[in-house]
């Protein structure tokens, strides 16, 4: 295709990820489903994870991918908890309403 | 071709998000998450970042995923949640911040007249050569960089996810007293 | 034997030690072996050492040794030495440590039979060792800031002696008077000794073989750069004078030095520890001789201070404070001497005086020793028949003081009047300072006299009932120092018996030609006086000395004043009788003030302590507030406070890049 | 010697003391003074090599070990020390041990955590004196602060916990100035070593600008003058000082204090010669404040342990103003005054301490002639008293008047000044203490020491020293004479670190 560049830019993956980091964010702000944002943060996560490997590729290092790997098992221990935490709550509460969570009022 | 495929799948990622995130039904939002996960995964294929795809696949779109769905449908929250109580001034904040700060980084990282940093670095990166990075993402590599320079954040993971295990086990165990 | 001058303080110091760690153990005859032992064999040692020195005939800089480097750092070229610990024997010095040795020996003898039931034995004698140590280290220091340990330590000896009875307030109040009356002339000493530093780059008296640096004392024009400089440092020495040497206005200290023991007020208050800072200004005078203001300075206040504690010796009824201030009287003598430019006259006045006013105050040690503690003169009377032995011996030493011809403070005295007189010939404010000596003199004779007549003549005034005190001699141990004094209190002032005098050779005195190496002032204009002129002095002096024994005669054992007399003299006798009120002067001016600050600096730092804890306290409260409203609870509030934050990182990055 | 790794063994006896004592000592803590005493001597032992293996005139930084720990800031385990750093471990090895067995009977509750928290406490202040990266001496300098505060809040007197709070409060708002600047100086010359630090600002073109070194020497300085403290920084420590069990407030006046003062001359002197020559003024101003205010205010305080405090104050004003008057003979003066001040304060706050056993008072006013009942505490305390008076042939006269004679010759303007008013401090100092002293010692014994139908000389109710007593003070009279009379030993190995920072001070007033 006339035009285009042959290989996606480093600056392209970064962008893209920007705006999926952002509307995560907007995710977590906004829904008041403890799940909701759980799946938001996971957004992010993933949102940060893929600049993780765009840097990896540009600077031919492996260092960025192991990272991503971390994450993920990361990730993976935090919805592990996390969804426990939330069956907890649920138990209690019979909602995951995440306002309902306000113990730590100040 | 590459940017064709990268154009296309970035476009299904942001609409995707964006579903998600304005969805009140936590049960769409999780499977446009999945689908998030895929092209993720794409984008990473593109990267050359082959095992991670596989892993992305796996872990986030396997296990997370059907873990999540796991408790909506154990919840039975999957109902639409009700209109929201009014947050004040957060809500109008958080949209603000998230935009300038979704567009702030972008704008920085497609080069803004501040991102000379970045260009550089992109430029030491195609000198570097793709040459190593065709390879780079292949599960051998990983493996040895893995196992010998990270080798020990790697086992403090598994004893992390050790950890969670029991954590979850011992959160959501029946206690008595809530029976 | 010069090799072995260390021993001459060492000796003392070892048995302060002995007796400040052992004493108590060994009991009180060991206690006086090495207390009065190790002085003894300092004092032996001093005389060979000085003997040494003058067979040498080295003279001009005397013998230095050089023991161990004390304020230094580095080896070889790195070598740094602000201070070291040496000894110079040089006249000067030699003289010094004799009178220091050899009259320490007397008293700490006499100390051994008047301190005899006192508890404190053991610590009374390691002091008093200790002392003469600090002593010996101010005479034999080689550099200034040595000299400045001794002259700190005799004041921190000074210190422990007064208050030696610590259980009396008054005792206890009077040694921290003193010691930080003479803190205050210390402080003088300090800035000079900057200024020393800063402008020679040593504190050295004499070039040390192979130093690059010259010894001040060798290098005393380098001064005159700065002529501010020039007067500074003598002036800023003289304020340590005046507090060391009890001069006017630190002079208050002395007189309630009395407080201690008398043996310690014969050795310290009078015989060597005050006659610091004239040794001092002897010791440093090329800086003197740089400046005629300095000196002129050094008279003034030598001859104001004889004068007026010569008024207050004559209202005093107390007899070791009569002693005081006549001691007082004394030292201003000699600075008037230094004032002179004649500082051999000023060191020689410094050995008589040692000499007789030790006699005077053993003296009265033996009396209130006899009397049972009374130290009243209208209790005391008719002693000499009493007390024979230290009646005559007393009586030497009043002779001495007054200045009868022949005795030993005649010829110091009146060489300290002749060199003030002949500096009048050039400087006339001189001629009014000696007019002022003379008057001193006068009075001199009458309170010494006044003394020793209501002391040891006329009838016993105190009551044989009450507390059935009966005069008593004092014991051999107490005698046979005031019998040495005696003798020394007559011969010690022949070696300043005028040259032309007995037929010898050359001029002046034999003491002066002694010290002139280490005294003779550079510089300084001295007017000479014919012989004819000398003696016509010194008649003038005994005639001025015999109107005040005949005064003295006449009032106190003749039938007494005339009430006329009495009424006219009465305003006069209350100044005296109140010190001119000195004490309540600084009381008012100087102590209060501080204590009010003090107080004032107290309240005010509680006050900020107290009010750092308000403020503290209250902000956190009122901060706490506000962040406690941010914590909802909600999560979703917080997640958008990190969110906001975020963004101010990423932008402040940004901004910043 | 060479291949032992002395310093880290140094700092790892504490550490491992800390775990003996945890382990080691039962649920009464009966063991646990015990124990921390075996380590802080197995310490002290060490840190006397570190002395014996000293060459002055070897190398600038002696004994140097370095790891790398996150290169990528230019961060490492720096360790290594010269004769100042030397001069002050020992000081901190000997006072450890000194205030553990002091802590007798003050201390009586939770005798394991105490003896842990000290030797946190020494883990600390070691690692901070033998830091040679700014990263490292941070960490090591925040670490003082959470046993230091647990040991003044849980074992204090009744008004503990504010006064911690205070302390801590101060303390922290200082630390974060420095932090500021500490990553200020960092970041720009990409590495937190302190050799690395000057290499580069010496280099030619690898200055920071006069402003911009002006305002790293402010936060580093603030850091440090709320540490030692300087007036008007000061208010933090009465209160802290005398709610502190006794050996608490020996181990703060006499060793911590001593880390501010140190980081001032290491850090703040070292890194910004040139700023710390044009606020040498200003400094030395404040110390001067702080001689003479802390001497006026000590004069009035009625409490014993309060007035030492003050007195603490006065005394650290001469050792701010020997550091920043930038002569050699001052800065020596002002090393050596460190030492001093931990010597003859610390024994001071020691004695206090004992009296307080035995009357079980601060006031001054319940004291009186107990020269007479306890003779041999009393001659004790004349040394120390005049030692901390600074009578000559004591420690305190070496110190102040190297500090005074330097300072007056200090180029910078009117230091000369504050020289000669800092003299003045010295009389104020004899007025307080010997009152001090009168009141507490001489005049006629409180009959309240009297006990029973006792006559005039006993028997009294208190005693004189006891032989663990004479133990703990005895080290401290020898220091005072020894340093008062032949410092050489203590000036030589000071000397070339010292030789260095006035290079450097006066190269920049060029």
């Amino acid at each position: 295709m006339p035009g285009l560049p042959e290989t996606v830019p480093t600056e392209a993956y970064l962008a893209l990820s920007a705006v999926l980091f952002g509307i995560g964010a907007i995710g977590v702000v906004l829904r008041k489903s403890a799940l909701t944002m759980f799946m938001s943060i996971e957004l992010m996560l993933n949102a940060v994870n893929l600049t993780l490997v765009a840097f990896a590729r540009q600077f031919g290092r492996l260092d960025g991918q192991v990272i991503v790997f971390f994450v993920m098992a990361v990730a993976a221990a935090e919805v592990a908890v996390g969804l426990a935490i939330i069956v907890d709550i649920f138990r209690s509460r019979r909602s995951v309403d995440i306002d309902d969570v306000s113990w730590l009022r100040g | 071709m590459e940017f064709l495929i990268f154009s296309v799948f970035a476009v299904v990622s942001v609409a995707a998000a964006l579903l998600m995130v304005l969805q009140r039904n936590a049960m769409y939002s999780a499977l446009f998450l999945v689908l998030i996960f895929f092209c993720l995964a794409v984008f990473y294929i593109l990267l050359g970042a082959y095992f991670l795809a596989v892993v992305q696949v796996a872990v986030y779109a396997g296990a997370i995923m059907v873990l999540m769905l796991f408790v909506i449908m154990l919840l039975n929250v999957a109902y639409p949640e009700p209109v929201d109580r009014a947050l004040g001034l957060l809500r109008p904040i958080g949209w603000a911040s998230a935009l300038v700060l979704a567009s702030l980084v972008a704008w920085i990282a497609a080069g803004s007249p501040g991102a000379s940093v970045a260009r550089t670095a992109s430029g030491a990166g195609l000198a570097l050569g793709t040459v190593g990075v065709a390879e780079a993402g292949h599960v051998q590599e990983v493996a040895v960089t893995l196992f010998s320079k990270y080798l020990l954040p790697f086992e403090m993971t598994s004893i992390l996810l050790l950890a969670a295990i029991l954590g979850a086990s011992v959160l959501a165990r029946k206690r008595p007293d809530h029976a | 034997m010069l090799d072995q001058l260390w021993l001459v303080p060492v000796l003392p110091l070892a048995g302060a030690v002995l007796n400040a760690f052992l004493g108590r153990r060994f009991g009180r005859d060991a206690v006086v072996a090495f207390g009065v032992g190790s002085v003894a064999l300092s004092f032996m040692v001093a005389v060979g050492t000085v003997n040494d020195l003058l067979a040498m005939g080295q003279m001009m800089h005397g013998v230095e040794t050089h023991l161990f480097p004390w304020l230094a750092w580095g080896d070889g070229a790195a070598r740094v030495t602000v201070a070291e610990v040496g000894m110079l024997l040089d006249p000067l010095s030699a003289t010094m440590i004799l009178v220091v040795t050899g009259i320490g020996t007397l008293i700490h003898v006499y100390s051994a039979g008047y301190m005899e039931h006192d508890d404190g034995f053991a610590r009374y004698f390691a002091y008093l060792n200790l002392f003469t140590f600090a002593m010996l280290v101010l005479v034999l220091a080689n550099n200034l800031v040595l000299l400045f340990v001794g002259w700190e330590l005799v004041g921190f000896c000074s210190w422990a002696l007064i208050g030696f009875w610590f259980d009396r307030d008054s005792a206890a109040n009077a040694g921290r008077k003193a010691f930080i009356t003479n803190r205050i002339g210390d402080l003088g000493v300090l800035v000079a000794l900057f200024l020393v530093w800063a402008n020679w780059g040593t504190f050295a008296f004499h070039t040390a073989p192979g130093s690059m640096t010259p010894g001040f004392l060798d290098d005393p024009a380098k001064v005159l750069a700065t002529p501010l400089l020039a007067m500074a440092i003598p002036l800023l020495l003289l304020v340590g004078v005046t507090g060391k040497s009890a001069q006017i206005p630190l002079f208050v200290w002395l007189p309630d030095a009395m407080e201690g023991p008398t043996p310690v007020s014969a050795l310290i208050h009078a015989a060597t520890m005050v006659t610091g800072g004239v040794y001092l200004v002897a010791r440093v005078h090329p800086v003197y001789d740089q400046s005629p203001e300095a000196l002129l300075a050094l008279a003034a206040i030598g001859a104001l201070t004889a004068f007026v504690a010569a008024t207050i010796a004559t209202a005093q009824n107390d007899i070791k404070k009569v002693l005081a201030y006549s001691t007082v009287s004394q030292l201003g003598f000699m600075v008037l001497g230094l004032g002179a430019g004649a500082y051999s006259a000023a060191i020689f006045h410094v050995m008589t005086h040692a000499f007789f006013k030790a006699l005077l105050f053993l003296g009265a040690g033996a009396v209130i020793h006899g009397l049972a503690n009374q130290q009243d003169l209208r209790r005391m009377g008719g002693l000499l028949r009493y007390m024979p032995v230290t009646g005559w011996t007393f009586i030497v030493g009043w002779l001495a003081i007054i200045g009868v011809p022949g005795f030993a403070g005649f010829f110091s005295k009146d060489l300290i009047l002749a060199k003030a007189f002949g500096r009048g010939l050039v400087d006339p404010t001189y001629l009014v300072l000696y007019g002022v000596a003379l008057v001193t003199v006068g009075l001199t004779a009458f309170y010494m006299s006044r003394l020793v007549f209501l002391a040891f003549f006329g009838e016993y005034r105190g009551s044989h009932d009450e507390g059935e005190v009966h005069p008593h001699e004092a014991p051999f141990s107490m005698l046979f120092p005031l019998s040495v004094l005696a003798v020394g209190s007559v011969v010690a002032g022949w070696v300043g018996v005028p040259a032309f005098l007995i037929g010898a050779g050359g001029e002046g005195t034999a003491i002066e030609r002694f010290l002139a190496p280490a005294t003779l002032a550079t510089g300084v204009w001295e007017g000479t006086l014919n012989h004819s002129t000398e003696l016509l002095l010194a008649g003038l002096s005994v005639a001025v000395t015999l109107v005040g024994v005949g005064a003295a005669g006449v009032i106190f054992l003749g039938e007494g004043a005339s009430p006329l007399l009495g009424e006219l003299v009465r305003p006069f006798r209350d100044l005296f009788a109140g010190r001119w009120f000195l004490d309540e002067l600084y009381g008012a001016v100087v102590v209060r003030p501080v204590g009010r600050v003090s107080s004032y600096l107290a309240s005010f730092d509680a006050g900020v302590v107290e009010g750092t804890v308000t403020l503290v306290g209250s902000s956190v409260t009122g901060l706490g507030g506000i962040l406690a409203r941010l914590q909802s609870g909600y999560v979703r509030g917080y997640a958008v406070t990190m969110l906001v934050g975020a963004v101010g990182v990423v932008a402040a990055a940004w901004a910043l890049r | 010697m060479n291949g032992v790794p002395l310093i880290s063994l140094m700092l790892a006896i504490p550490a491992l003391g800390v775990l003996g004592v945890i382990a080691g000592a039962g649920r009464d803590g009966a063991a646990a003074r015990t124990i921390a005493l075996l380590s802080s001597a197995v310490t002290f032992v060490i840190s006397l090599l570190l002395w014996v293996g000293y060459e002055p005139a070897g190398a600038r930084f002696q004994f140097e070990e370095q790891v790398d720990w996150l290169p990528d800031f230019g961060i490492s385990y720096h360790v290594g020390i010269d004769g100042i750093s030397l001069l002050l471990i020992l000081l901190t090895t000997i006072f450890v041990p000194v205030a553990l067995a002091a802590s007798g009977s003050s201390v009586d509750t939770r005798l394991r955590e105490f003896a842990s928290l000290v030797l946190v406490l020494q883990f600390a202040i070691l690692g901070a004196l033998v830091a040679l990266d700014l990263f490292v001496f941070y960490i090591f300098f925040e670490l003082m602060l959470v046993p230091t505060f647990l040991l003044v809040g849980v074992w204090g007197g009744e008004r503990r916990v504010a006064a911690a709070m205070r302390f801590f409060l101060f303390t922290m708002v200082g630390s974060v100035a420095m932090l500021v600047g500490m990553i200020a100086l960092g970041t720009s010359k990409g590495t937190f070593d302190y050799v690395g630090l000057i290499d580069a600002l010496g280099k030619p073109g690898g200055s920071i600008g006069a402003a911009t070194a002006m305002w790293l020497f402010v936060a580093f300085t603030l850091a440090f003058a709320i540490k030692v403290p300087l007036v008007p920084l000061h208010s933090w420590l009465p209160e802290a000082y005398v709610q502190a069990p006794v050996s608490v407030t020996v181990l703060m006046s006499s060793v911590m204090a001593k880390v501010g003062t140190y980081g001032f001359l290491r850090f703040s002197i070292g890194l910004f010669p040139g700023a710390a020559q044009e606020a040498a003024s200003a400094v030395a101003l404040l110390a001067t404040l702080g001689i003479v205010y802390g001497a006026l205010v000590a004069a009035k305080q009625r409490d014993l342990k309060r007035l030492v405090a003050y007195s603490s104050i006065s005394h650290l004003g001469f050792v701010m103003l020997g550091l920043v008057a930038g002569t050699t003979e001052a800065v020596q003066g002002g090393v050596i005054q460190m030492v001093n001040h931990g010597v003859s304060t610390g024994a001071l706050f020691l004695m206090a301490g004992m009296l307080n056993e035995r009357a079980r008072t601060w006031a001054i006013a319940h004291f009186g002639g107990l020269a007479r009942v306890m003779p041999v505490f009393a001659a004790l305390l004349v040394l120390v008293t005049f030692s901390s008076a600074g009578l000559p042939f004591t420690n305190g006269f070496t110190g102040e008047f190297l500090i005074l004679t330097g300072a007056f010759r200090a180029p910078a303007t009117h230091v000369w000044a504050f020289a000669v008013v800092g003299a003045v401090g010295v009389i104020l100092g004899a007025v307080y203490l010997l009152r001090m002293f009168q009141q507490v010692m001489q005049g006629p014994v409180n009959p309240a020491f009297v006990a029973g139908n006792g006559g005039a000389n006993g028997p009294f109710s208190i005693g004189d020293l006891t032989g663990r007593e004479m133990l703990i003070l005895a080290p401290l009279a020898v220091l005072i004479i020894w340093i008062g009379v032949y410092p050489k030993p203590f000036l030589d190995r000071s000397a070339p670190a010292v030789r260095a920072v006035t290079a450097s001070f006066a190269g920049a007033s060029r």
